[in-house]
């Protein structure tokens, strides 16, 4: 086993085990950006799996998946957001999973970046690193505008308040 | 049947799948095996016609009948969601209500949503190539159009997706899979043999028939997701049972 | 055995999101396990050397079918709720 | 390792069906069917894993380089995910029609209303 495979390893059952147990359980107010700190950590553990088959080709999944999934995110705030009003998540967890992925992304995408070499590869995973800190950065503030909004607003307008 | 009686039945017949699965999992060839004589013969198959996605050279090319039925299931429940999720008569529309969105989050949408679109075309056009094609690609192309609920409302989602056109070209998309395959027949092979050049293998113009066979998949998956969110959201968003609390809006 | 390591986590993440996929009732949280399957069946095929698949689990599984999965909730609900609504009238 | 893929498989199954047959919300079920769907998936690309195997796709490595799995389960299975999707959307439409006619989405509650 390569070291890049041992790091997806560690990083599958360290990062994405625990995140996928934040959003399969709890209330929505913490699903919703744990949900996207899986979907985060998962590009990542992608990436260092094509690199560790040493298959660039791999990577394309890692692509889709860091558009995709801030996208589902998004739809969650959207069509939750009374839920999230109603109980909106501590602004100090969401800014820890913020720093987290903040804090991930680099410290896989650069080392990959590093054995890749320059050319095609490096570009594309430059992309996916520059997408990955995007989408969670936007997920928070759609989260947090979510709620803000939810609080100026007199009733649930429309969405899905729990009756 | 009662409850409990339902419960010990299915606990009978789950028990029974059980014990003959696991049974049979003993005797299937052993997980991670070197034999595997159609595995072989399909890539052999498949480098033999230039076309470097195995995958693909067997959707698109050797099973490409097996792809068209597997069309058809997609177009059968698209056409049947359609019918199912219809504007009835005792139902009204009620203009969405247009949403407030939070200005980052309309910036990151407008980005990502020719981003995402890209690579979705992207996804498609390498199917022959890469990991990808027309079924992969098509859905994350859809899903970029829907980018726009996201940023915007429901109402601008509406004004750049005419359904009525997708539809039309989620039929073309079955067309063209099907018109590919008679033109097959023109030049006096079987339907849908794989009758173009094969083309230099790993370059976008390889694998014959594959890229046009891929890209009708395309078209057909991706207006056929279009279409059945867009009854979705039609149902979710707009439609309201007119004979109850909206009888005054009930009038288009 | 090392080898292996990455495919057997992946299939225990798969049989652990697939079982509590099941035993979570109520559709909205539904949706989240559902899509976290979905994520963790991608894994899987990707461990198993297939990447067009896990592509294919990645498109429909991250977005499209939660989306679908809400919009169905929201317009069950709705029409529960403007019942209710008739029935305090 | 030799056969614990095929058992997860069997498993996602088995607690597929369960979850189908305990249902008490057909939105729910449709999910359970999802993950009875996805245990064919597993079976099949499980069965077409060739150890120390890699994909069957030769973009960026030479032919015949390295040993590769089986496309043919791959193919078999990719188009039955996206297909799979619209039979849910079907399925989900099925529901929301079943709401609107009977004002419930619990099974048992349908089977009530047929006497």
């Amino acid at each position: 086993m390569s070291g890049w495979t041992a790091a997806a390893a560690a990083l599958l059952l360290c990062g994405v085990a625990p995140a996928a147990c934040g959003a399969a359980t709890g209330p929505v107010r913490r699903r919703v950006p744990a949900q996207n700190l899986t979907t985060t950590l998962l590009s990542l553990v992608i990436l260092l799996l094509a690199q560790g088959y040493g298959r660039p080709a791999y990577t394309d999944p890692a692509l889709v998946l860091a558009v995709l999934g801030p996208a589902g995110t998004l739809l969650y705030v959207r069509l939750l957001a009374d839920q999230l009003a109603a109980h909106p998540p501590r602004p100090r967890s969401l800014l820890a999973v913020t720093a987290l992925s903040y804090t991930a992304v680099p410290a896989v995408v650069l080392p990959l970046c590093v054995a890749t070499g320059p050319g095609r590869a490096m570009v594309k995973l430059l992309v996916i690193g520059v997408l990955l800190v995007l989408g969670s950065r936007v997920a928070a503030r759609a989260v947090t505008a979510a709620v803000s909004a939810g609080h100026g607003r007199t009733g649930p307008a429309e969405g899905m308040s729990d009756g | 049947m009662s409850s409990r009686l339902r419960l010990w039945v299915l606990a009978a017949g789950g028990l029974g799948v059980a014990v003959l699965f696991v049974l049979a999992c003993f005797d299937l060839p052993a997980f991670g095996g070197l034999r595997h004589p159609y595995g072989d013969r399909a890539v052999h198959a498949a480098l033999a016609r230039h076309t470097a996605n195995t995958v693909s050279s067997v959707n698109f090319d050797q099973r490409a009948f097996d792809t068209l039925g597997e069309e058809s299931i997609l177009f059968g429940s698209v056409v049947g969601t359609v019918v199912l999720l219809r504007q009835t008569r005792d139902e009204g529309r009620l203009p969405p209500e247009p949403a407030t969105v939070a200005p980052p989050v309309r910036r990151y949408a407008l980005i990502a949503l020719p981003v995402t679109l890209l690579i979705g075309l992207y996804v498609i056009a390498h199917g022959q190539l890469s990991p990808g094609g027309g079924f992969q690609g098509g859905v994350v192309v859809a899903t970029a159009l829907h980018l726009l609920y996201i940023a915007v409302d429901y109402r601008a989602l509406e004004r750049i997706r005419p359904v009525g056109l997708y539809e039309v070209a989620d039929a073309a998309g079955e067309a063209a899979y099907l018109l590919v395959g008679t033109a097959a027949l023109v030049t006096g092979a079987a339907f849908l043999t794989n009758f173009l050049p094969y083309g230099t293998f790993n370059t976008l113009s390889s694998g014959g028939t594959v890229p046009l066979l891929n890209a009708a998949i395309g078209v057909e998956v991706a207006c056929g997701v279009v279409v059945l969110l867009a009854r979705f959201l039609d149902q979710a968003v707009e439609i309201e049972s007119g004979d109850r609390d909206d009888e005054a809006e009930a009038g288009t | 055995m090392a080898d292996d390591l990455p495919l057997l986590l992946g299939l225990l993440l798969v049989a652990a999101a697939g079982t509590a996929a099941v035993l979570v009732r109520d559709p909205v949280r539904q949706s989240f396990v559902l899509s976290l399957f979905g994520l963790a069946l991608a894994l899987v095929f990707l461990l198993l050397q297939a990447p067009d698949v896990a592509l294919s689990q990645l498109a429909v599984g991250s977005a499209l079918t939660p989306l679908m999965v809400l919009l169905s909730v929201r317009k069950v609900r709705r029409k529960a709720r403007s019942e209710r609504r008739e029935e305090h009238e | 390792m030799s056969v614990l893929p095929y058992l997860i498989a069997g498993w996602l199954f088995l607690i597929g069906c369960y979850g189908l047959a305990t249902s008490r919300n057909l939105i729910h079920a449709v999910g359970c069917l999802a993950v009875c769907q996805s245990s064919t998936y597993v079976l099949l690309l499980a069965i077409g894993y060739r150890d120390g195997g890699t994909a069957p796709v030769f973009s960026d490595i030479a032919p015949g380089s390295r040993p590769v799995v089986d496309p043919v389960v791959q193919a078999l299975t990719l188009t039955d995910i996206v297909i799979g999707a619209t039979v849910t959307a079907l399925l989900l439409s099925l529901v929301i029609q079943v709401a609107k006619r009977h004002r419930t989405v619990d099974p048992d509650e349908l089977s009530e209303l047929r006497g």
